[in-house]
């Protein structure tokens, strides 16, 4: 066989698939309508990919999916990525999406050891929601965290830790992501979302403990009595009080800190805000213990503050 | 060859200390704690409140609902307060708290201790009798009584069952009950009976109780249709699945009811409250409770007022032993442990059961070793390992298609796993939260 | 007989999977459910048999005729490329409902990669038509034997916490890795 | 970028002109490869029988013959030196292998003593069967020389000559029986008397 | 991203072998010995380079419903090449390599780049990323090839580095999987 | 007052528990073991030794280093791994091919899953069937015989019976033949008399140990029973047919690790199936794999891959097999 | 209530037309954890799935899983791969053993698949009804 029949019985054959070929595919496309839309791999690209499941969709890419078919972006959040990410991706539709203030996990729980006094033996499971199904706590608290460490079991992004001394679950602020699988996985809801806050600032009732004040003191140093002082004190009215607890509502509350300063118990916290000013010492001094173990937080959100402006200018 | 269910059960070490101890009253307490939800299902409302004053008898609560069981004061005395007290669990629960002065009764119930036998009263009037006098099931269960004897729609029932199996170790109650006040259950059961429009009666008994099998057959002659069938001794005979499969081969289909398969099943104490708020009006305030361990001085079988502390039971069995670890409320296998002694007596407190420290701490847990003998002892043909895994890997949908509704808690699996799994924990979270997922999905 | 000994030797001898290294992907990705597995196999089945088939005569009367051997990667890759999307696409054409029934069971088509090697063996072999069509059953039967096998595993494993380097797929692999071990067993049967 | 559309002649005519190209590139690679691919493969058939013949510097045109057993061809190259016989390389196959067929090429002497010995192709086990390959093991080295009319062509287990690979012996078999099939033949050819 | 990120990507981040588990067929398949996998891992890159760079040149021209044929063409096109290529001037290692050189054609790696990245960038770019990727999974399979090569015939690139014969499991199919779980494995591991 | 304890009932456990269960096979074993000595001699208890402690090294510095958890040593798995591991290989292994067994058993057959329970596939099998492919000129070499030799290797390598007859086999002798001129009886093969790997000479040995077993009902009959049932009823049928080519039952039950496999490997409960029809399913698949290697295939035995063949099927098995659940009637199809 | 043989696949809702609703599953394929899921040219297309007169009310964008017994999916995969293999086996064995040529018996049993499929348009309503699907709502 010479060199040209090759060249043109080749030609011949390739051909003739290729048009063959075009023609099946002609028909498949006409069947197949729903060709997939190329923006979903755009917009997966775009975001973080850790798989989460924060945004309520099954991976970033059934994310993407539901980004691009839908035409209102205002119930979609990518925790992860955040109002940066999700600005991108409004941008990338060439839609419009609401601002989410950030968020962050918070736990409401102070009952270390220190304060809580333990009085019985859990066996069983280290699992937070089997132990709450069970009883109501090693302590005499029956609201407060029990200790297992479901909601540190959970977290994908590795941003809440048990610390040992106080038993109780830190969250690393830089970590978390306000996916909420925490939230979810603790039986007590111990643990809520608040915003970010000004400068990381925030202002919360460390308690979730609804018992009348006497109880509620005897089983815990810091817990919320209801005595109701820190919401006359409110001049923005952004306390509530109900069933002896009071809740800071942090869309209303300014970062005045008057109320830290009055609760009785300390139950209220602060985070991440400069050391006071001698001018409020009586009350401050009581206070020295217990800011103890806010301390560290103090301390490395401040770290947070500097590292912040550093990774932008990268 | 004695009866018994042919599936899966296991023998634990019986334990039975208080089975010669006769029943004894204990005093008076000073104060009863009485909380509203003592049975399955809604809630009492409290019709008294503070400062009213009571007899022993008067109706406190009332039934919340179908499903649900009045609550009558144990004592009389005044009514101190309605408040949230610390039940067993450690959770506080609406309560009302009663102090004591002296024990005078309501005029309407018979406090004569003679047996009356006559059967004449019509079954609304039995059913409408249990309704008011609170009774609920002294098995464990403590579900309303009345409801169960209300036979639905289109269901015939063609057998009463009695539980007298008591298989859980330690527990003595039953059995006392049985030979100190069997004709009671013999009326009582009858008056079920009648109630139910059945002719036949089962009382199941296990064959590690002789004298009871050989008393209530001697006294069965006396009445009709009611018949004794000794069991081979194996847990958990009890429930109420097993017994039915054991005395009269049938098996409960997978989610349903003995209703199911034409049987009630009552247990014996429950038999003898019928008899005395149907013979005598007196409501549920009482009940036989067992105080025993292997530490404590003198196992006991007490005749308790409900709301009565369990501190008062156990000084009457020789106080709280010194290297207390453990105190049960119920038998071992299924009995939940308690936060704190100073806790009322219910209507389903079966037992005050006593673990030293050693007793009481779980064995080492192991990795499972794929050794299926959780699988051989459960009586319900599940695969305890199986639903543990899953439960912890929290996919609750195959859960429910492994059937984890079906287990029974009776914990054969975990005190049979050699690797010292607590198999038995996952379990109940998967089946509560399953049966969450399964209620919200009807609504 | 002949055809025993060859499916035998395909399916536990030089099993396509854990011998010849075929279909890796599938085999490791996907979804570890037996069930499915068992969905795809069947789908395997089909393809790769009408696949060989359509190459086995592509190659006999189109590229050995015309001395274009070396067109053979392309030509078959184009061929089973086709074919597949045709069976689809007449499928579901033809029974919507069908069609949509497997959707829902095997959310998955069968890949390329075994298929084509496959049909490339089988040229290698030099298997007459119905040998060619065996040795495919043969291979897809491996195929199935391995996939149904190590979907149970995986089913299996998902339950036990694996330690957390291992998971998923380096575990998958040393499962692949002691069953192709216990399968070496097998050598010198055929 | 300006994407085009989907039509139907658009799709052709694309289809088409790819497949052409590739068509025309290939068959030029193909054209120009062919030589080489060529070369390559006789290049080691060449070397093979370099390896198993004593020097020569002439082969006659090859033949094939169909040996007593297995159901295929041997192909025999005569070697020339200077126009004298030097010797025959027999390429020989044998299915006793662990794994599929041998094909092994074997140099006679004259006198129908083996020269040498050289493994062309096989599937046997990396490791075991693998061995006998020169490359990997001296085992092949063994039959150098040797006069199997003397040197018992089986492995020592059946009572011959040949020291067997370890754990290996199905290969070593294999092995001498491809060689005994090529001697057999050899001398069958030789005893029917051209030469 | 800049070209370097670009092209150093594909060794260990997004190595397409341990981290994004492509192509595992050869990776296992021809892994014997280093040079195997070398072999295989370079004659996957010129493929990949080639058709990144084709794909780049005419993706404008191509209407997009024809996109995944006409790239087929293009990949399989040259995966012959490269077959032909091989048989001519390396046959030994082609006779090695055998079934899975006409194999890069399903490759996903291949696919995968010319329609992830080089439909989509300019020619540069696809370039490097294709050099980038083919390259990180050569080294994927050097690696894997040698770690089997050492173990399996106490050997590296053919040269003997000790005594006596290896673990002859890591010569066979076994071996294959065991030594990629324990790569990947350890990748997962260097990530972190 | 002590603190109370709370849990989740039942409170009461029974006396079982995971190391109890370990060193009773263990103590099923030593009767093998000590057969093995008496005709072994020091050999045996060199290898054991390395074996076992190389085992439980191994898992405690995995467990230690790599996956960070307990001290799993105690509960007696890994020592029951090395010691079954040792007794699969010839007495004259060299140390460090058994070192190296013992890393694959332990690390790649065990630990890679997580430890005890999460293993599809016997440990022990794995690092054998591993040496057997990587070492077999090693893992085939073994030293005869004689009783009570304490002065060391034994230089005389004899073959197991398995491999005389299968070489006899491929050279054409009968059945008959071969077992004559075999050194050891059938009765040998009940002692210990034969060559072969530690610990699965001696049947009867092995079958005291496993009666002990039977008795603490640490193992059910089911899976050895079902193993020997299918090995004698297909190679009496095959006996049947062809009494020259193909060996009668009692030469395929006594040889080869039949009996070891059967009774200890087998029923390893991590992989076996979980209820007594799959432990039937699993046994019968056993024995006619193993018989099909032996007569077929290329090894002379084959209860090793039968083993770990049949440990792949076993979660197939237990999904078709599940118990009954009380209260449903299953409807046929 | 979800019993043993069911098979789930996880899906959203597209649009509801009356008393159809049509749920579009997501696609799962081999590649799903790869990253370059869909563009290696496997089947990734999604998939919409007609269900009809179905109780269950959902709107459009809610998570669902649609729900069909496992011996319907076998079912479906018989007369989708398993039958059609076997038309085409028997008829190349036949058509082989008959006229003993290759490329024609080849090409007839390749062929073969025409009139099965025919075959099995004629029961297109027939396939239709006993390929029904139940909707149920996903929990999370
Ligand atoms: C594992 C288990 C064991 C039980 N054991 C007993 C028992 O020993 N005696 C008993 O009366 N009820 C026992 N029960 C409760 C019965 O199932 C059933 O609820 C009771 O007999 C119904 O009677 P009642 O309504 O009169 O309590 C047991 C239940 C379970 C689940
Ligand atoms: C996977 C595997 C591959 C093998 N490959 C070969 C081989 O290529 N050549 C060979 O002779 N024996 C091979 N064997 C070994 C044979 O099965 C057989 O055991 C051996 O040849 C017996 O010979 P011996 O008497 O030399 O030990 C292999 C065994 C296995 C399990
Ligand atoms: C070397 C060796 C160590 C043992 N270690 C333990 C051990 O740690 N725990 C244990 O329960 N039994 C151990 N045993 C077994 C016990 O001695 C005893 O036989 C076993 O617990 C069975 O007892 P039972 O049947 O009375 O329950 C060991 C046995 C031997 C030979
Ligand atoms: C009856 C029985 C048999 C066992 N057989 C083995 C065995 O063959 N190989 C092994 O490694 N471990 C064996 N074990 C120990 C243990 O189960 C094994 O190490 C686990 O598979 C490790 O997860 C056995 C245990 C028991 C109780
Ligand atoms: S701490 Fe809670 S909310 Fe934050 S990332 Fe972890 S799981 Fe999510
Ligand atoms: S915050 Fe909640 S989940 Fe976390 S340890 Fe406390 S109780 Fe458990
Ligand atoms: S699974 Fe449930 S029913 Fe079965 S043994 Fe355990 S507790 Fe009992
Ligand atoms: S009894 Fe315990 S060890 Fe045995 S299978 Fe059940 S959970 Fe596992
Ligand atoms: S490379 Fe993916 S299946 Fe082979």
């Amino acid at each position: 066989m010479d060199d040209l029949t090759i060249v043109l019985l080749t030609l011949a054959t390739l051909s003739g698939l290729g048009i063959i070929l075009a023609l099946i595919l002609y028909f498949v496309a006409q069947k197949f309508n729903v060709v997939e839309d190329p923006r979903i791999d755009e917009v997966e690209e775009l975001l973080p990919g850790a798989n989460c499941g924060g945004c309520g969709y099954p991976g970033c890419r059934g994310f993407a999916e539901a980004c691009v078919t839908t035409d209102n972006l205002d119930a979609f959040y990518c925790p992860v990525g955040g109002n940066d990410l999700m600005k991108t991706v409004a941008n990338a539709l060439g839609a419009e999406v609401s601002e989410k203030d950030p968020q962050v996990a918070v736990v409401k729980c102070q009952g270390s050891p220190e304060h809580r006094k333990e009085i019985r033996e859990y066996d069983g499971p280290q699992s937070c929601a089997i132990a709450h199904s069970l009883f109501g706590g090693t302590t005499n608290c029956a609201n407060g965290c029990l200790g297992l460490g479901e909601c540190v079991e959970v977290c994908t992004f590795d941003a809440i830790h048990m610390n040992p001394e106080t038993n109780l679950p830190e969250v690393v602020e830089d970590a978390c992501t306000a996916c909420g699988a925490c939230i979810d996985a603790c039986p007590r809801d111990i643990i809520e979302l608040r915003n970010v806050g000004k400068k990381s600032r925030r202002i919360y009732v460390s308690c979730i403990n609804t018992d009348k004040g006497a109880p509620a003191k005897k089983a815990c140093d810091v817990a919320c009595i209801g005595c109701g002082k820190c919401v006359k004190i409110c001049p923005f009215d952004a306390i509530t009080l109900e069933n002896n607890l009071a809740y800071i509502d942090y869309e209303k509350c300014k970062l005045c800190r008057k109320c830290v300063t009055e609760c009785p118990t300390n139950a209220i916290v602060e985070l991440n805000f400069p050391p006071r000013k001698p001018k409020a010492e009586k009350p401050a001094e009581k206070k020295a213990p217990k800011t103890e173990d806010n301390a560290k937080k103090v301390i490395a959100a401040d770290k947070t503050e500097e590292s912040k402006p550093n990774t932008n200018q990268e | 060859m004695l009866k018994t269910f042919p599936k899966g059960g296991v023998h634990p070490a019986e334990n039975k200390m208080a089975a010669t101890a006769e029943i004894q009253s204990l005093p008076l307490p000073k104060q009863v704690v009485i909380p509203l939800a003592q049975h399955i299902g809604a809630p009492a409302q409290a019709v008294v409140k503070r400062g009213d004053v009571v007899k022993t008898g008067t109706l406190i609560a009332k039934a919340g609902g179908f499903v649900s069981a009045n609550i009558h004061s144990s004592v009389s005395g005044k009514v101190k307060k309605i408040d949230n007290v610390l039940d067993s669990s450690g959770y506080k629960k609406p309560s009302v708290i009663i102090d004591v002065d002296g024990d005078e009764w309501e005029e309407n119930i018979d406090r004569d201790p003679a047996v009356i036998k006559d059967l004449s009263k019509t079954p609304e009037e039995i059913k409408q009798k249990i309704m008011d006098g609170g009774i609920v099931g002294l098995g464990g269960a403590t579900f309303p009584t009345h409801v169960k004897l209300s036979v639905p729609e289109g269901k015939t029932i063609d057998h009463i069952v009695i539980n007298a199996v008591e298989c859980e170790p330690y527990l003595t109650a039953d059995h006392r009950v049985m030979l100190e006040k069997a004709h009671e259950i013999m009326i009582g059961t009858s008056l079920i009976m009648k109630a139910t429009a059945v002719n036949k009666a089962i009382i199941g008994i296990e064959n590690n109780k002789p004298d009871a099998i050989e008393l209530l057959s001697k006294i069965a002659k006396e009445y009709q249709g009611i018949e004794i069938v000794a069991l081979k001794v194996q847990y958990p005979q009890g429930g109420e699945k097993q017994l039915i499969k054991a005395v009269l081969d049938r098996e409960v289909p997978s989610g349903g009811l003995p209703l199911d398969v034409g049987c009630v099943v009552q247990n014996v104490g429950t038999a003898i409250a019928v008899y005395e708020a149907v013979q005598k009006n007196k409501p549920l305030i009482e009940r036989v409770v067992t105080v025993t361990g292997k530490s404590v001085k003198k196992p006991i079988n007490l005749m308790v007022r409900i709301g009565t502390s369990a501190n008062e039971l156990i000084e009457a069995a020789g106080g709280l032993p010194e290297d207390t670890g453990k105190v049960v409320n119920g038998g071992p296998m299924m009995g939940k442990a308690v936060s704190d002694t100073d806790v009322p007596v219910t209507k389903g407190t079966s037992g005050i059961l006593i673990f030293n420290q050693k007793e009481s701490k779980r064995t080492k847990v192991y990795n499972c070793i794929r050794c299926a003998r959780c699988t051989f002892v459960c009586p319900q043909g599940l695969e305890a390992f199986n639903l543990k895994n899953i439960a912890e890997s929290n996919d609750w949908e195959k859960l429910e298609n492994e059937h984890v509704m079906d287990c029974i808690e009776c914990g054969s699996c975990s005190y049979t796993c050699p690797a010292g799994v607590p198999l038995l924990d996952y379990i109940r979270l998967g089946k509560s939260t399953v049966s969450q997922i399964i209620r919200s999905r009807k609504n | 007989m002949e055809y025993i000994l060859i499916i035998i030797s395909a399916i536990f001898v030089n099993n396509i999977v854990l011998a010849q290294f075929l279909g890796i992907c599938p085999f490791v990705g996907v979804s570890s459910k037996v069930k499915t597995a068992a969905g795809m196999s069947g789908a395997v089945l089909f393809v790769m048999t009408i696949a060989t088939i359509v190459t086995w005569l592509i190659q006999t009367y189109v590229l050995n005729k015309f001395g274009l051997q070396y067109m053979q990667t392309i030509a078959f890759i184009l061929v089973i490329a086709s074919l597949v999307q045709m069976v689809e696409i007449i499928l579901k054409k033809i029974s919507p409902s069908l069609y949509q029934a497997l959707g829902v069971f095997l959310p998955l088509i069968t890949t390329n990669c075994a298929i084509l090697g496959v049909a490339l063996l089988t040229v290698q072999k030099d298997f007459d038509l119905l040998q060619s069509v065996f040795f495919a059953i043969g291979n897809a039967g491996g195929f199935a034997l391995a996939l149904i096998l190590f979907a149970g595993i995986r089913e299996h494993l998902d339950l036990m916490k694996v330690p957390k380097g291992m998971r998923g797929v380096p575990a998958a692999l040393v499962v692949a890795g002691i069953l192709a071990l216990a399968f070496m067993g097998f050598a010198g049967l055929v | 970028m300006a994407k085009k559309e989907s039509t139907i002649a658009n799709m052709v005519l694309t289809l088409f002109i790819i497949t052409g190209v590739a068509g025309v590139a290939l068959s030029f690679v193909y054209n120009a490869t062919k030589g080489p691919i060529a070369e390559a493969k006789q290049a080691k058939l060449e070397e093979a029988i370099s390896i198993v013949l004593p020097e020569f510097d002439g082969l006659k045109e090859a033949y094939t013959v169909k040996p007593e057993t297995g159901n295929d061809e041997l192909t025999f190259y005569d070697a020339y030196k200077a126009d004298e016989y030097v010797g025959t390389a027999i390429r020989t196959f044998t299915d006793k292998g662990f794994s599929g067929r041998i094909w092994i090429m074997i140099g006679f002497a004259p006198d129908g003593a083996i020269v040498n010995t050289a493994v062309l192709e096989h599937k046997e086990t990396p490791g075991l069967g693998d061995k006998m390959d020169v490359a990997i093991s001296d085992f092949p080295n063994q039959f150098e020389g040797k006069d199997p009319k003397s040197w018992k062509l089986s492995v020592t287990k059946d009572g011959g000559d040949v020291q067997a690979i370890t754990a290996a012996t199905i290969s070593s078999r294999a092995f001498c029986d491809a060689t005994r099939r090529a001697y057999d033949s050899f001398m069958n050819k030789n005893n029917g008397g051209t030469k | 991203m800049n070209q370097l990120q670009n092209f150093t990507k594909g060794f260990i981040k997004e190595n397409p072998v341990f981290v994004l588990l492509l192509g595992l067929c050869p990776t296992l398949g021809v892994t014997t010995s280093a040079i195997n996998g070398l072999g295989m891992g370079l004659a996957t890159t010129f493929v990949l380079v080639m058709s990144n760079l084709v794909v780049s040149l005419v993706k404008s021209l191509i209407p997009p419903k024809v996109r995944i044929p006409s790239f087929i063409v293009i990949i399989a096109s040259f995966v012959t090449i490269v077959d032909l290529a091989m048989k001519a001037y390396v046959p030994a290692l082609h006779a090695q390599l055998g079934l899975f050189i006409p194999l890069i054609v399903v490759n996903c790696l291949v696919l995968g780049r010319a329609e992830a990245f080089a439909s989509k960038n300019n020619l540069g770019s696809s370039i490097v990323d294709g050099l980038g990727m083919g390259l990180g999974f050569a080294f994927a399979l050097t690696l894997l090839g040698a770690l089997r090569e050492i173990l399996g015939s106490l050997s590296i690139f053919g040269f003997q580095i000790a005594e006596g014969d290896g673990m002859l499991v890591f010569v066979l199919a076994p071996g294959a999987f065991l030594g990629l779980a324990y790569l990947i494995a350890l990748t997962n591991k260097i990530k972190k | 007052m002590n603190k109370l304890n709370v849990s989740l009932s039942p409170h009461v456990k029974n006396k079982d528990s995971v190391p109890k269960i370990m060193y009773g096979v263990i103590i099923a074993l030593i009767p093998a073991l000590l057969v093995s000595v008496y005709f072994f001699g020091l050999d045996a208890l060199r290898v054991q030794a390395i074996a076992i402690v190389s085992c439980i090294l191994f898992e405690w510095l995995i467990q230690k280093f790599l996956i960070k958890g307990q001290n799993t040593i105690p509960d007696g798995s890994a020592a029951l791994t090395g010691m079954l591991l040792a007794f699969n290989v010839p007495a004259n292994l060299p140390w460090w091919i058994m070192v190296i067994g013992a890393l694959v058993a332990i690390g790649v057959g065990k630990m890679s899953f997580g430890g005890l329970g999460k293993n599809p596939f016997n440990p022990a099998l794995v690092g054998r069937v591993f040496m057997l492919i990587s070492f077999p000129v090693q893992m085939t070499s073994w030293p005869k015989v004689s009783v009570l030799n304490f002065t060391g290797i034994d230089a005389a390598t004899g073959a197991t019976p398995l491999a005389i007859m299968k070489e006899g086999l491929a050279n054409g002798e009968k059945v008959s033949d071969i077992m004559n001129s075999m050194p050891t009886s059938l009765v040998d093969m009940m002692t210990g008399q034969m060559g072969g790997s530690l610990g699965e000479i001696s049947a009867i040995a092995l079958l005291i140990g496993g009666i002990y077993m039977l008795w603490k009902k640490i193992i059910t009959i089911h899976i050895p029973l079902s193993i020997f049932a299918s090995i004698v009823l297909f190679t009496g049928i095959m006996n049947l047919i062809n009494p020259g080519a193909y060996a009668g039952p009692a030469f395929h039950l006594l040889t080869g690790g039949v009996m070891l496999g059967a009774i200890f490997m087998a029923t390893d409960m991590v992989t076996s199936p979980m209820s007594k029809k799959g432990m039937w399913i699993y046994g019968i698949g056993i024995g006619v794999i193993t018989v099909a290697i032996r007569v077929w295939g290329a090894y002379p035995e084959g209860i090793s891959f039968a083993i770990l063949i049949m440990n792949g099927f076993v979660p197939l098995i237990n999904n078709s097999m599940k118990p009954k659940l009380f209260g449903v009637v299953k409807e046929k199809k | 209530m979800a019993g043993k043989g069911i098979v789930e696949h996880s899906g959203i809702v597209d649009h509801i037309e009356g008393r159809n609703i049509f749920v579009k599953i997501l696609a799962q394929s081999a590649c799903i954890s790869c990253k370059l899921n869909g563009v290696c040219g496997t089947d990734t297309q999604e998939k919409i799935i007609e269900i009809s007169n179905v109780n269950t009310n959902v709107e459009p964008g809610e998570k669902v899983s649609v729900v069909m017994t496992e011996k319907l999916g076998m079912k479906a995969l018989f007369y989708g791969y398993l039958l059609p293999f076997l038309v085409v086996l028997t008829v190349l064995i036949i058509v082989l053993g008959v006229t003993n040529r290759e490329g024609l018996s080849g090409l007839i049993a390749v062929l073969s698949l025409a009139p099965y499929y025919a075959i099995l348009s004629l029961f297109k309503v027939r396939l239709k009804q006993s390929f029904q699907f139940n909707l149920h709502k996903s929990m999370q």
